[in-house]
């Protein structure tokens, strides 16, 4: 049975474990798959480094933690170098383009987008993490567009929906308009 | 409210009377020191350290009078400040 | 969500707010906490959903307090509540033992973290599963359970409130770090009143009520204060009027009481889930998210063709003495991992009684084990002749 | 002689006592029997619904007291009846609680809780029967013994300063504050009657002889020494101030009603809550 | 440029530094960093034996400091600072013991230890960092956080009155009693130097910002946010009374040293004791 | 008494009293306790005592306070004691954890009385036997001693203080009312220095000391305050430094070390009084005063012709897992009369692993058994086939 | 110090206001009674009672002012006062 | 090998513990007896009923509780009603007259003293217990008279050891004044 693990990491602040909750609730919610979300704890995930990882199988998930992750996205420079740099062939790798510099082309598929300087350019830095879900949305099919959506809208503040939104489509149409369609 | 003691009206043109160190690494961008620095040696830069932290920078160290209070107040034991002898001893040291 | 408040539906999230709902929907109008990880979430989660369904939240000085302020809540007629950790969990020791002597219904939630003392605050432990059987002094028995995912999380809780109210004590909920930080989907049922249960209490200001004379069960009905049975009772030794008797015979009558309602009724409390259990020949003993791990590992065996098998012990107290005594005469091996140094392991070797090995999977906590480590001990109890 | 139907003991606190546990179990001479008397018929004075009134007390001698009452009534643990009176209160407003301790029971094991309870200032009314001792375990130094006194923990006479409970609960927010000895009993009478009736934290301290123990080691074996000595003692005044509510081995006790004020208690703040809760806000 | 052999910072607190530790695990813009700064360099001032100094903490942010100081030092358990400080103190008491902790440690679970080491007047100071909030844990109310702030357990505003503290530790006994900002760093020090130095119960609450959690909830995101609030509401009142040092949410936020009294310390007491138990008794 | 201020020669004392000596004999020089029946002769008479031997007696505010107190008092470098029972007990929980964390020596004595609750405050009960190895949260190994007199109360609590100072750990004197409370002769001898152990200690002022780096032993050489090594201790899972390090790596190594300095030592730790045990078939498991009891009732089994014999485990802790294991082959029964419905019993069930018939009998407290009662569960034993 | 509030010159010649009976078995001769009834009505006797205590006794009734403090006051709820309802109503009544 | 269990029963305060104590340690102590003594705790013997059990043996003394007293030394009604009057035939029983009243003449063999009103006569009613035990001595050889002298010693306050040896021997010379030496 299908199963993909994802890894999303930077440090304190970013959204990172919102954005762990928003694919988690999209895959198992609105597309009937199961997931399950782990993520990083404690002082350390306040002003240091912070991860989230989520599992999405067809099967049940037995054991909710991740191994080798197909799909990593990465929104720091140390989560680059702990993580992201050592990525292995065949796996994708997303990154902040603003906040990491990678020395030497990583082995995995890499793309690129500098989501945290379009936030500021947006005028909310806040929403970098949902511009990265839209550029995510682009990449990948492990989960529906429709349903990252409908997740995003669950989970943000009432009233910033259109805003979001907005951010969602700029990540995503930035790598359709980047690399072309997937 | 008096946070220092440091005279405010030392004259500008003398030698710094010391000089700020800045440790990269350590530097989360609270801006404490920018914020209080009496003289406006320091300032928030641009620059983000590997963390992602804004950091602080010099700004014009010229003006600095070694009173110590951003190696005080700095949270993470990121500021040396480095005294300098050669400036004129009379004027009133920092009272740390 | 219905007009009562309690969700209902499909819902991603952790084990800590699949627990509070659980709560929520059970019936859990008073909680009284003290923050503490990986637990604090579910006080916080209580402390938004309270107001809202018209409960009360109140985060007390200690757990010390927060423990006998549920007691209190209970006594006043509310379902309550409290969770922690290990260090507050202790902390708890004495006033679960006065839940115990006044038989008092409410839920303690540990989730466990990895100990002792202070640990790997905020990184699993399963080390306190003695401590919820013998952590409080004096002679008791308790009810524990330990659910392996946000799901269970939820429907254990209601489960945990549902026999507290049957049989008058603290009932503990022994999750752990990862079960209560992981989310997943949760599914929220309609309660139905059916679904619930609700202490048997007597009728209200009936003349000549003895707090503790029980009417064939062991449990006896239940007053609550302000109903005008005017009654008194205490954590000393006492006989059915609630008095204090300060006799070996009336220690006996009651200790027997308290003992014998959780033994006598072990098969109506005891859950276990069997995993792939079909002729196994090795079987896997396991609770809280270990069970999935072992669950994981069990799956592996059974492709390489070993006949294992999972059984989650869903409750902890008491312990399924009876089928693991049955199993023991089926099979050849138990391994039983743990994220301790050995606890539960120890009974199941008692009720094993020599008649089939046992084999703990040790671990010292802050992180699960290794399915790969499970699989190895299955493959060593395959091996042996 | 022609007697009217009711003794005054009948008409008052028959009704709330637990005729049927006497005995009691306190010492000759011990302090603690009139303060429950005094106490039922405060409860009686008052005019509460006594279905509605419960009471709380820790462990001690005085913690006794819970098993005396003909109320709802609770013997808890050492130093845990605030506690545990907190839940009963908050889980129903409805309940009148008082909890009827020791000093040991609410100052030294339990003194966080005292302290907190009267920071929130819950509708609660607070008992302390101080004997300056913990009587029941034999009389071991308490934290409201004067500096000297022998007990069997201070053989060599106490060498710790004690608590000054008006000013200390004066300082963690309390409404009400009154200390009397246990001859005061009238004035007991009316401060219980006026604590029961009021909203928020009230606590009403007690100076009571442990001739038992206490006195036995401090040269009042008898009730009656202890008595005479409270006579000689006791200065009325009541606003007294934190400097003059200390007492030592041999000076003036003061006693009166301390303190009087009204302020939100935490049920009051309780109500804004549940008022903001109920706006719809998404989840 | 010609510059000193050694820097302000190697000069006075480097060698109370456990440096191989840093980074410490606080976050950007908390206060406890600048607090610890002041308070190693208090050391350094107040000339004292190193070898002689032992700083106990409880757990949480604040409970870390025992972990950053290079000086014999105790993490113990939470809101068990002051009684595990107390045992060092009374077996050995030439060493100078340092609780350094926060509010909820303290206060909270630790109240009733703080209440009465202050009563027993032991040689000792705690420096409380009073963030008005449980910053470890992510957030909780505590018991300083003023009335109808927001905190991850008031989601619709506190509704506990907080303490007063400086009041609280008066009425319990404490000898010293003072209060700053985490922006007063050089009278802190001055206070701290003067707390060292004297005998009896010595307590510094220090406000100093969350901006992490407590900020984040309640408009100071920022670190900066709180010290600008701090600079606006500050009042410098030497031997302000208790009506004055309450701290509300919006008011002033009275500082400075509040008591200063002499008075036998606990040491003092125990040595009489010594010397009455020595003179030989019939066993 | 001899200039050191400890007493010598006979004495009729309690054992609460004789506990008390003891602890001053084996150099206990700080105690900080709060009153509690049926403990508190040991803390008055500590108060007592103490000054005279120029120690510090302190009542602390409660038994967390005094757990705490004891623990600082160590690392100060005196030895510490505390005692109490149940609730108490049930209380000093979460400190003693810390006390095994940072391994603090110091001894903590449980005069047991019956719970649970406040149960039967006078009265005699054997309840905390588990939770003495398990009543505080995380995974640790613990030692815990049971005296069956008076005499028994000095001697091990000289041996208890010289194991913590050994094995760096509280150790736990599990006595019961009856033993305290009872009085009887009690020889002391003058104690040696050779009969004394004291911890390891680095050199003082010694540059590089690390506070859990151990040199070939399990247990690391312990600094005290004030000596000039500026170290750093830490209820968190720490490495060799102390310095805490929050990973599932550095947690196995600290709790394989601290659990394997109790289980490696067993042998050095254990102590069994064997009574009658030449030949036995059926061997009676008991200590505290039900030691003596059930020595009364072995010997009365011998005179009936039935070869009984008595196991008096001193130590409770570590389980005397061994010396049952090889009577299990031997012996045809264990009979195991507790004041408790069934605590020990699970170990030696545990550890007769089918072998031997595995008999409890079980008292709820309140009084010793019935000398009867104990030999009629001999004779059932021996009547079996 | 004023410990109660009925009047002490109540006319001695008029009918006793209240009876005392007191519980032999639950007094434990403590003498609160005794000493604190304001005009002598009782005090402690030779007597004792099974349990070894020495009993409170009547002494003279007849001075009785049904005032209720020895009733109120005994620690062992032993003393029982009994309102004489023959006696002249129109003098103040005890408080309680 | 020959086994007594003596009780002592009374009211709180009237030093029966000390009594005990005594005895015991005249025994074991003194005498190189073996000796065991148990005895009512709690509240109930401050206020209360109070009882001091001792057991004297030859050999080690297992059980430390008594089954059937062959002494019993009686200060109070209560006792007496509880335990004095029942006293089997053959055994000893030895009452404070003062205090006790007797219905019918007990079983056992009985001797009484109004040793609480010696000693009230002898200006300090605390020496009643101190009474009672040379009243104990003239009846009983289970320890000896030196022994139990030299153990009243040890226990009582110093400066206070005439007065006690005085009341011994007036309790020891009552019983040969009235019953003629034994
Ligand atoms: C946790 C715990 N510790 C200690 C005790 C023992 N204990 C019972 S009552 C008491 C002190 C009572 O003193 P106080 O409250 O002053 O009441 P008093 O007996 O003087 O009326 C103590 C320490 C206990 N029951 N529980
Ligand atoms: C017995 C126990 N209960 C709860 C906790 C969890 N806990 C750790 S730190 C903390 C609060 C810390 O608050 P404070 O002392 O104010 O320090 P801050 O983190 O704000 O500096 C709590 C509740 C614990 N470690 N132990
Ligand atoms: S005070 Fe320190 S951490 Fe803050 S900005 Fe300045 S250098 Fe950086
Ligand atoms: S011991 Fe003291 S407080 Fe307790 S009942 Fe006796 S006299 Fe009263
Ligand atoms: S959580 Fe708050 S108190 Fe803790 S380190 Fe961060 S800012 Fe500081
Ligand atoms: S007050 Fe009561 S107990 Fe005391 S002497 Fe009078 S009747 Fe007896």
């Amino acid at each position: 049975m299908s199963k993909t693990e994802i890894r999303l990491a930077g440090f304190g602040g970013q959204g990172i474990v919102l954005l762990g909750n928003i694919i988690g609730k999209a895959a198992s919610i609105y597309n009937k798959q199961y997931a399950a979300l782990t993520q990083s704890y404690g002082p350390e995930s306040r002003g240091g480094s912070c991860r989230a990882e989520v599992i999405i199988s067809g099967a049940p998930i037995e054991y909710p933690y991740i191994s080798n992750p197909q799909i990593q996205v990465i929104l720091s420079q140390e989560a680059y170098n702990e993580f992201g740099a050592n990525a292995p062939e065949g796996t994708l790798l997303l990154v902040d383009a603003e906040l990491v510099k990678m020395d030497k082309p990583p082995a995995a598929k890499t793309f690129t987008i500098p989501a945290s300087r379009i936030a500021q350019e947006m005028g909310r830095s806040v929403v970098a993490n949902i511009i990265m879900l839209g550029f995510f949305s682009a990449h990948s099919d492990v989960v529906s567009h429709e349903a990252l959506e409908k997740s995003v809208v669950d989970f943000i503040p009432a009233g910033s929906e259109a805003f979001n939104m907005k951010a969602f489509e700029t990540g995503y149409n930035y790598s359709k308009k980047k690399h072309g369609p997937a | 409210m008096k946070l220092w003691r440091t005279p405010f009206d030392r004259n500008p043109d003398a030698e710094p009377l010391g000089y700020i160190h800045i440790d990269k690494i350590r530097c989360k961008g609270c801006g404490f020191c920018a914020e209080y620095c009496p003289r406006e040696v320091l300032h928030m830069g641009a620059e983000l350290n590997y963390k992602g932290y804004k950091l602080a920078a010099i700004k014009d160290e010229s003006k600095c009078l070694a009173c110590g209070y951003c190696e005080l107040i700095c949270p993470e034991f990121a500021i040396t400040l480095i005294l300098n002898s050669n400036a004129n001893k009379s004027e009133e040291k920092h009272p740390v | 969500m219905p007009d009562n408040g309690c969700l209902t539906g499909e819902f991603f999230m952790n084990g800590d707010n699949a627990c509070a709902e659980g709560a929520i929907s059970a019936g859990c109008r008073f909680f009284a906490g003290y923050p503490i990880t990986p637990a604090t979430e579910i006080a916080e989660r209580m402390s938004r959903r309270l107001p809202v369904v018209g409960g009360t939240y109140i985060q007390m000085e200690d757990e010390i307090a927060s423990m006998a302020a549920i007691l209190g809540a209970s006594w006043a007629g509310v379902k309550a509540m409290t969770s922690t950790s290990g260090p507050g969990f202790s902390l708890m020791m004495e006033n679960i033992g006065l839940g115990i002597m006044l038989e008092t219904p409410c839920v303690v939630v540990n989730i466990q973290r990895a100990g002792p003392s202070t640990g790997l605050p905020t990184l699993i432990g399963q080390q306190d599963i003695m401590q919820a059987r013998w952590g409080s002094h004096g002679s008791y028995e308790i009810i524990a359970l330990s659910p392996d995912s946000p799901q269970q999380m939820f429907d254990l809780t209601i489960k945990a409130f549902n026999l507290s109210e049957k049989y008058r004590l603290p009932v503990l909920i022994m999750s752990d770090e990862v079960v209560g930080h992981m989310s997943e989907k949760v599914v929220m049922p309609e309660i139905r009143t059916e679904d619930l249960f609700y202490r048997e209490m007597p009728q209200k200001g009936a003349a000549g009520y003895l707090p503790y004379k029980t009417n064939g069960s062991l449990v006896p009905p239940m007053a609550i204060a302000g109903q005008g049975h005017h009654f008194h009772v205490t954590g000393l030794t006492h006989d059915e009027r609630g008095y204090p008797v300060m006799t070996s015979r009336a220690q006996d009558q009651l200790i027997t009481r308290l003992v014998d309602k959780i033994r006598l009724n072990a098969d109506d409390i005891i859950m276990c889930n069997d995993y792939m259990m079909e002729g196994a020949e090795i079987v896997v003993v396991a609770y809280g998210i270990t069970a999935r791990i072992a669950q994981f590992a069990v799956k592996q065996a059974r492709e390489q063709g070993i006949k294992a098998g999972c059984l989650q012990l869903v409750t902890l107290w008491p312990f399924a003495e009876r089928r693991i005594g049955q199993l023991a005469s089926q099979v050849k091996a138990f391994v039983v991992p743990e994220i301790n140094r050995g606890q539960i392991v120890y009974e199941v070797e008692r009720c094993a009684c020599g008649r089939a090995r046992t084999l703990l999977v040790p671990h010292s906590g802050g992180e699960v084990h290794k399915p790969a480590i499970i699989s190895a001990a299955i493959r060593e109890c395959h091996a042996d002749r | 002689m022609q007697i009217d139907d009711v003794t005054s003991y009948e008409r008052s606190i028959a009704k709330y006592l637990r005729q049927d546990r006497l005995p009691h179990i306190w010492c000759a001479g011990c302090g603690i029997g009139p303060v429950l008397n005094c106490f039922l018929r405060a409860i009686d004075s008052a005019e509460l619904n006594p279905d509605l009134v419960s009471v709380v007390s820790g462990i001690g001698c005085s913690g006794r007291v819970a098993g005396y009452v003909k109320l709802d009534s609770f013997h808890t643990t050492h130093g845990r009846a605030i506690p545990f009176a907190t839940g009963l209160k908050l889980a129903n407003p409805q309940l009148k609680t008082v909890v009827f301790s020791g000093d040991g029971d609410l100052v030294a094991i339990g003194g966080n809780h005292l302290i907190h309870a009267a920071r929130r200032n819950i509708d609660m009314t607070v008992i302390c029967i101080n004997n300056f001792t913990y009587g029941m375990t034999g009389g071991q130094v308490g934290p409201t013994a004067p500096l000297d006194v022998r007990t069997a923990t201070t053989p060599y006479g106490n060498f710790e300063p004690p608590f000054n409970l008006p000013w200390l609960l004066h300082a963690s927010g309390a409404s009400y504050i009154a200390r009397w000895t246990v001859l005061h009993l009238h004035q007991l009478e009316l401060t219980i009657v006026e604590a029961l009736r009021r909203p928020g934290f009230s606590f009403i301290e007690v100076i009571s002889p442990c001739p038992a123990i206490y006195g036995r080691m401090n040269k009042e074996p008898e009730g009656l020494d202890s008595l005479r000595n409270y006579i000689k003692r006791s200065v009325i005044k009541h606003g007294a101030g934190p400097r003059e509510t200390a007492i030592d081995h041999k000076g003036p006790i003061v006693v009166g009603k301390f303190l009087d004020i009204d302020q939100p208690t935490l049920q009051d703040h309780l109500i804004g809550v549940a008022a903001k809760a109920k706006k719809p806000v998404k989840k």
